[in-house]
């Protein structure tokens, strides 16, 4: 049988950021998908395989990355590789994904390029969330939607992740015919008293955050203690509760993108979540967001897991993973993925804080 | 009032002194000769704990001090003046004579031994503000020396203080030697100005290559033909290679 | 042209506070520098021990009583204070005595582990999760003619100047201070004086873990969530350090602030006027670095080394 | 006369070469994970050749660089560029790249010329900051911050495809490299760099020309640098400004440091000694770790790390090179404060 | 044969003058001693031939080179070598190493490739250094690293470094410093040698008096940056002011 494959269990490698500076999430994001896999495993496994789970720490180095996975793929065998975080992280193993035939499922970016069938390996890629660039030109819609007159800034990390987020403003200012004002920031920057005071300067009304967690709550925080109050919007990464519990009244009327549904909402995958946490005494400080995302990733790779049926190939894998037609999972909005199209979902809705407490307050927006 | 017994040092693996034994009594002016890298400035390091022996025992007025700290020693009163200077370069020259005096309690005492060592060299005052690493040569080494004086030690050790001095400031420095020996201080000498060092001492020891070779006051040294031939350059010319051919 | 003045003003103001916080950190570096001169890598990871340390005093005291009190404020900061007392000597214990004669070059590397087994220890105690850190001064903000700073920032420009002069006062006019000097350029000649050398270490390193744990606790507040990785910042320090002169008090808080202004004006008014700044505006302060480095090669305020020959 | 330099090593340096070449064998008969080993090392052979360079300019010279990590970055683009872009063969550009870092040396090596010691180290530190901005704004050619894919070496019509192929292409760079720092150090130049760092005075007596010498070692420490990057360009296939972060620098320094700084084979010891530190040795002693205490903790890898670089510094602090040669000695003054005598 | 010829010189390094007025010519086959009290200005002068400190005022002439003009390591090679008051010598590399370091100059690239390349070049390297070595009667130093050396053989090994590169003319401060009465024999002699078998001009700087009557042709006398006198070694030993600020009523010599 194929590697990873045993018996009793199926042997897959996840590699984060153990030690490095999103080590957070890489405490977060494994535990989410335990909780899964236990209760996948606790019911039986799948097609009587046990899931288990290997995490390998690349401290945000893609060249780390790469011996992680070649250590995870030479020596430990795993059978796949699931959610590894990190853009250029997941870009690096590309050329090691093509040649070892080893498919990566839900890589935990939001990285439009993911999802590029051009690319090397990208026939072994499967992502599941909705890349940043459209996030970003789904918010500016939104926000000219409300006000055709709003002025609109952008505040982004200086890396791959903000040029993603650049490349959906573009076409967004295209389509609708406005400019959008551009200020950076360095990754580790932890003062924005200058960007916050040229978007006061520009008179901008609606200012979109591409930060990840730390940086909306200091630009929010450096706005207010500057007396300038536009309406903040932010990505993806944003999405998280702690922001608003940081940022206190800062961060009131903040609204966010998510890619999935909230993880105190009535989503079948958000109640099953919150049940299984309870049960396993999961500690509250670590459900949120960015825990549930680890969960339903988790639910995506087990369900094609599934499909691939009792005797598991790679090759297998990665036919049954292109039968998913509009599936929904509980969370996720329907993925599809075929031979062309390895993008998952497409759409997001929006999250808005209000006393401190985030509420959904759109539909699913492609 | 000092006692060394038995005493080796070692530098690495390299052994410096091969056990010697010597008394400094009260009062006493003793010199130590010996070749180039015979062991004279690691028998004074050894005894102000810069360096530790690995064998053998140091008696400071009755207490044993070889295995204290040198800071510990210099507080019981032992001065040193390091072989080669070694002031403190980015000091100015009277932050420097301020440090020989860290352990002074009372400031006036300070400036009072400050104006005593300005008066000995008149240049050090001339160049008080300067840092002590752009004065010459022999600027360093008067300072090296007042430094040491800051604290009117019981039992001063002097390495080669006349290293790199006129003629007349070595006079200078022999005439200050010889005061304050009058006054009382016990003094440990290594000198290379071996007739000097021999007329002043009261005791002198000869040292080759880690041992005690010879002992005595300066007419018995005298006698001693080697010790003539050797160190008071009566000898005949030797062979360079042999002269050098150490290690 | 008044509002690109009070825009350039307002810009200085929150420049001055983000270049004291580099202040503090640089004068961190400039103590130990002073009296051994080692470059501490760690010093940023020390900072970021006492933001912890505080953190942990303040929910221990503050046992379930809502919003904690000055009162637990100040008592909190005292028990950090206490801490970093205990911490500098212990470090002084592990790291400097057992490489007193060795070349200065391991504690540099010796700190540099040290920074990577504290970044792994707290967050090993602490937990991977960041926490919201306390702070006093809450998000208070004072206004003067247009001109807004927040109370944290002031107080952050408070410290950092009150431990410059209370530093530059000690070096300059104690014994203890010009001990320290001679110290680290020869400290066998200093045993010789009867500088107590060892204990001349153990102090710099309290002082040091002291000026430390004071920035850390200002700090936290200001960062938003506390995590492990704010030991970086320490990285971010170096150029305004090296800017002033390594080892230079004055050096500390003028590099800081200069660097601060720099950074704050250049991602300000200036990108906003000149596009591309914004592509490169956390070079901006090499590029001044490398520029005044090249005219000064020892720093603004550092004085060559001298050597006769 | 006698026959001077007794030079032992020579005798076994065959046998250690052919040796060298065997290792993938032996290691293919040991375990059947081969290949992540072969990875390990292969890192190991590019950073050796990087440190070798690093050793002549930060051990040799005492200029401490802390942006290694840029010259690695600035021969990796400009190579992919070159192959992939320009269209020049791979074998070409090994010469060629290398020659272009080593101008970016020169380059960096002007500051130098008046400034010293950690001030030094800052400014290529800020030169390594810069490198990582100018790489994302050549978006043209760089693609930016989103990262470069790079193809495989061929040369003559050979490609070199796993790690297998790699492996002899990468090693025989850094033995070429070694016996040239060897050489370099051991030669007039050698002296010459050994002399500037001791006493800059000594050397200027003497005839050495400091501006040249230090622009010299710049760019012959650029050259290895460079012929690095063309190696880690075209054997990981993708390069990003991630790779190349300021860690790594201090990381490179730390490997010439624990080999113990101005010896080239120092330089191999602690290049290699970091490398399998860091990637194979820790996560084993990691997993033993918690098997037997059941700590769940992604920290405990870097404390693990720390720990065994902390202690062996302690333990050793004159590197792996003088613990080899039981040569305390050698290392004790140096570099920072020729002015500190011993005792 | 004039060999090197100094104007005028006046060096001040703000406030002390170091050097006024300073004029004096060595001639080719001289040793010629410079002695003065602390502080006069002897290293200094040193320093402004050997081209580290650039004087205010003056001109320095060897063998028709204009020496203010050049850089240090351009002076070596209009031959021109030196020894230093404080030892410089380089710990971590081995005696022969240390001298041979000398011999940079001499040594083209075309030379460097060749040892890299081949062997024979290393021998002909070695074989410069060994010379020297033998001269000096401390063969058996050769691969001893220079850390933890005796005082002696490290003053030495700078004389050996200087004299390895060839040079016309040698400057030597204080040579005999820190050595006791047999070795200071054994120093005047050696000086002697460098002049007669290797024909060098010495330039020495010394206090001990012993040693300067000993060996020089000629002596001069410097006091707080002003010649004092100038002369055969009987005239400027008698010389009052010499006694007055230098040698002392006793005239110990
Ligand atoms: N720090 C050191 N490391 C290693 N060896 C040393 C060290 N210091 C001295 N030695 C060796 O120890 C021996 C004794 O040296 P010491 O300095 O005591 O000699 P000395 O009699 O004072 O000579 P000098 O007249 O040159 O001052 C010498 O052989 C010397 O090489
Ligand atoms: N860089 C400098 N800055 C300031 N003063 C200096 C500098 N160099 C030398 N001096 C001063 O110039 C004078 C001459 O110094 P120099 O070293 O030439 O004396 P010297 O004749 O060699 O004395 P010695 O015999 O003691 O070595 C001294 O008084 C010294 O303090
Ligand atoms: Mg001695
Ligand atoms: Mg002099």
């Amino acid at each position: 049988s194929s590697p990873g494959i045993t018996e009793d269990t199926i042997l897959i490698g996840n590699i984060q950021d153990l030690s490095g500076p999103m080590k957070e999430l890489g405490a977060l994001l494994p535990s989410g998908s335990n909780l899964y896999f236990d209760y996948v495993n606790e019911n039986g496994g799948v097609h009587g395989r046990q899931i288990k789970m290997i995490v390998e720490d690349h401290s945000y180095n893609p060249q780390k990355a790469v011996a992680a996975a070649k250590k995870l793929i030479e020596k430990d065998q795993v059978f796949c590789l699931y959610h590894v975080i990190g853009t250029s992280p997941c870009e690096a193993l590309r050329p090691i994904l093509a040649e070892s035939g080893v498919p990566l499922i839900a890589p935990a970016t939001q990285s439009g390029s993911m999802s590029d069938m051009s690319r090397q390996a990208a026939d072994l890629i499967f992502h599941t969330d909705t890349g940043y660039d459209k996030q970003t030109r789904i918010l500016v819609d939104n926000i000219l939607s409300k006000n055709a007159n709003a002025k609109i800034g952008i505040i982004y990390q200086d890396d791959d992740y903000g040029e993603n987020v650049l490349k959906g403003t573009a076409i967004a200012e295209e389509k609708a015919g406005i400019s959008v004002q551009r200020e950076a920031y360095q990754r580790g920057a932890t003062d924005f008293a200058g960007q916050v005071a040229n978007l006061m300067k520009g008179g901008v009304t609606d200012v979109i955050i591409a930060g990840i967690v730390k940086e909306p709550i200091i630009v929010m925080k450096t706005a207010v203690a500057m007396g300038y109050a536009p309406n903040f919007y932010g990505t993806s990464p944003t999405m998280d509760h702690r922001i608003s519990l940081a940022a206190g009244s800062a961060g009131e009327g903040f609204t966010s993108v998510n890619f999935a549904s909230l993880w105190n909402s009535d989503a079948p995958s958000a109640l099953l979540y919150n049940e299984l946490c309870e049960k396993a005494g999961i500690p509250a400080k670590m459900k949120g967001m960015y825990h549930f995302y680890g969960f339903i990733t988790a639910q995506v790779l087990v369900e094609g897991l599934e499909r691939t049926g009792k005797f598991p190939t790679r090759t297998r894998l990665v036919n049954a993973l292109e039968t998913f037609k509009n599936w929904d999972g509980g969370a996720f909005p329907p993925i599809t993925y075929n031979q062309n199209d390895h993008a998952g979902t497409e759409s997001v809705i929006l999250v808005q804080v209000t006393d401190g407490v985030q509420n959904v307050i759109s539909d699913w927006i492609e | 009032m000092l006692k060394l017994v038995g005493i080796e040092t070692y530098y690495g693996k390299i052994k410096a002194l091969h056990g010697v034994s010597l008394e400094v009594k009260e009062g006493q002016l003793v010199t130590i000769l010996g070749a180039n890298g015979a062991g004279k400035s690691t028998i004074l390091k050894t005894i102000s704990g810069l360096v530790e022996p690995e064998h053998g025992t140091i008696h400071f007025e009755g207490k044993r001090i070889d295995r204290k700290d040198p800071e510990e020693i210099v507080a019981m009163g032992i001065g040193h003046v390091p072989e080669w200077r070694r002031i403190f370069p980015e000091l100015t020259v009277e932050e420097n004579l301020k440090m020989g005096g860290f352990l002074l309690k009372e400031k006036e005492l300070l400036f009072e031994r400050m104006e005593e060592a300005f008066k000995h060299f008149p240049i050090l005052e001339k160049r008080k503000n300067q840092k002590a690493g752009n004065l010459s040569g022999g600027e360093q080494q008067m300072l090296s020396i007042s430094r040491a004086l800051m604290i009117k030690p019981k039992l001063l050790l002097l390495d080669e203080p006349s290293l790199g001095l006129s003629p007349l400031l070595v006079q200078e420095i022999f005439a200050i030697i010889k005061e304050l020996h009058q006054s009382g201080v016990t003094i440990l000498l290594v000198e290379q100005n071996v007739n000097r060092a021999l007329s002043i001492a009261d005791y002198g020891y000869v040292l080759t290559t880690g041992k005690i070779f010879l002992s005595g006051t300066y007419e018995e040294l005298l006698d001693e033909e080697k010790v003539r031939e050797q160190y008071l350059g009566e000898g005949k010319y030797i062979r360079r290679s042999k002269l050098w051919s150490g290690g | 042209m008044t509002e690109l003045l009070t825009g350039l003003l307002q810009e200085t103001v929150s420049g001055i506070a983000l270049g004291c916080i580099y202040a503090l950190i640089a004068l961190g570096f400039t103590l130990i520098i002073k009296a051994t001169e080692v470059v501490n890598f760690a010093q940023g990871e020390l900072m970021m021990v006492g933001a912890y340390v505080n953190f942990f005093f303040v929910t221990t005291f503050l046992s379930n009583q809502g919003e904690p009190t000055i009162g637990i404020y100040l008592l909190a900061f005292g028990s950090s204070i206490i801490f970093a007392v205990a911490f500098g000597w212990i470090l002084d214990w592990v790291i400097n005595r057992p490489l007193k004669d060795e070349p200065i070059f391991s504690v540099i590397m010796a700190t540099i582990s040290l920074s990577i087994i504290l970044r792994a220890l707290v967050g090993m105690i602490a937990g991977p999760l960041s926490l919201v850190p306390y702070s006093p001064f809450g998000n208070k903000i004072l206004s003067v003619g247009g001109i807004v700073i927040s109370v944290l920032d002031l107080s952050i420009i408070f410290s950092a100047i009150i431990l410059v002069i209370l530093f530059y006062y000690f070096f300059n006019q104690t014994k203890w201070g010009v001990a320290m000097q001679a110290t680290s350029e020869d400290s066998v000649a200093a045993q010789l004086m009867g500088i107590p050398v060892k204990r001349v270490y153990g102090l710099v390193w309290i002082f040091s873990a002291i000026v430390a744990t004071i920035s850390g606790i200002l700090l936290a507040p200001r960062m938003s969530l506390l995590d492990t990785s704010m030991g970086f910042l320490g990285l971010k320090a170096f150029p305004a350090a090296v800017l002033g002169g390594f080892g230079s008090i004055t050096g500390a808080i003028a590099g800081g602030i200069i660097m601060g202004v720099i950074e704050t004006i250049s991602m300000g008014t200036l990108s906003f006027h000149f596009e591309w700044i914004k592509e490169m505006n956390d070079i901006i302060v090499w590029i001044v670095l490398i520029a005044v480095l090249m005219v000064k090669p020892d720093g603004l305020f550092g004085e060559a080394k001298v050597k006769k020959v | 006369m006698k026959r001077r330099y007794e030079d032992v090593s020579l005798t076994w340096i065959p046998v250690l070469i052919v040796a060298i070449f065997l290792l993938p064998f032996m290691l293919k008969g040991m375990t059947f994970s081969y290949k992540y080993y072969l990875f390990v090392l292969n890192m190991a052979g590019i950073y050796i050749i990087l440190t070798v360079g690093l050793d002549l300019l930060s051990g040799y010279t005492g200029l401490i660089s802390l942006g290694h990590s840029a010259f690695l970055a600035i021969g990796a683009y400009t190579s992919a560029i070159l192959v992939d872009q320009v269209g020049i063969p791979f074998i070409l550009s090994l010469f060629i790249s290398p020659l272009i870092v080593g101008l970016f040396g020169l380059l960096i090596g002007f500051p130098a010329l008046r400034i010293t010691g950690m001030y030094l180290g800052l400014t290529t530190m800020g030169f390594g900051f810069i490198v990582k901005r100018l790489i994302i704004a050549f978006r043209v050619w760089t693609q930016g911050a989103g990262g470069l894919e790079v193809s495989h070496p061929v040369i003559l019509g050979f490609s070199f495809n796993s790690d297998w192929d790699n492996y002899y292409l990468i090693f025989t760079c850094a033995i070429i490299a070694v016996i040239a720092g060897r050489r370099i150090g051991k030669s007039k130049i050698g002296r010459a760099l050994m002399a500037i760092r001791d006493s800059e005075q000594a050397a200027e007596a003497t005839g050495v020309h400091l501006a040249k010498y230090k622009m010299l070692v710049f760019f012959i420490s650029g050259l290895f640098a460079g012929v690095a990057g063309v190696l880690f360009a075209h054997t990981s296939h993708f390069i990003s400004t991630d790779h190349f972060d300021i860690l790594l620098s201090i990381y490179f320094i730390i490997m010439v440091l624990v080999g113990g700084a101005s010896s080239i084979y120092g330089a191999v010891l602690g290049t290699l000694f970091i490398v399998l530190l860091d990637f194979l040795f820790v996560p084993q002693l990691k997993e033993v770790i918690q098997g037997m205490f059941n700590i769940e903790s992604g920290d405990i890898q870097s404390l693990l790390f720390g720990l065994i670089m902390f202690l062996f510094i302690i333990f050793h602090p004159t590197g792996l090179y003088g613990m080899w040669l039981k040569m305390k000695i050698y290392w004790k003054l140096f570099p920072f404060n020729p002015k500190k005598r011993l005792i | 044969m004039v060999n090197l010829q100094i104007d005028n010189l006046r060096m001040q390094f703000s406030g002390v003058v170091a050097l006024n007025n300073v004029s004096l010519t060595v001639s080719e086959g001289e040793i010629f001693s410079l002695i003065g009290s602390n502080g006069s200005g002897k290293s200094t002068l040193f320093n402004c031939i050997n081209g580290f400190n650039k004087p205010q005022k003056g001109a320095i002439d060897f063998n028709g080179h204009d020496l203010l003009t050049k850089q240090p390591h351009q002076i070596i090679k209009c031959g021109i070598a030196r020894t230093f008051q404080n030892i410089q010598n380089i710990p971590y590399m081995t005696i022969l190493d240390n001298i041979l370091l000398g011999a940079h100059h001499r040594l083209d690239s075309k030379s460097t490739v060749k040892r890299w390349l081949t062997r024979s070049q290393r021998n002909v390297e070695e074989a410069m250094g060994l010379e020297i070595l033998d001269f000096l009667g401390i063969i058996n130093y050769e691969q001893k690293y220079m850390a933890g050396q005796p005082y002696g053989i490290q003053k030495l090994t700078e004389i050996a470094r200087a004299l390895v590169g060839k040079p016309k003319l040698i400057l030597m401060d204080e040579p005999a410093a820190g050595m006791n009465d047999q070795e200071t024999q054994e120093i005047a002699k050696i000086i002697s040698e460098i002049r007669d078998e290797l024909g060098i001009t010495v330039l020495v700087v010394e206090h001990d008096m012993s040693l300067v009557m000993s060996i020089s042709d000629r002596v001069c006398a410097l006091d707080s940056g002003n010649i004092l006198a100038m002369g055969s070694p009987e005239e400027v030993k008698n010389h009052p002011d010499v006694i007055k600020a230098f040698l002392g009523e006793s005239g110990d010599a």
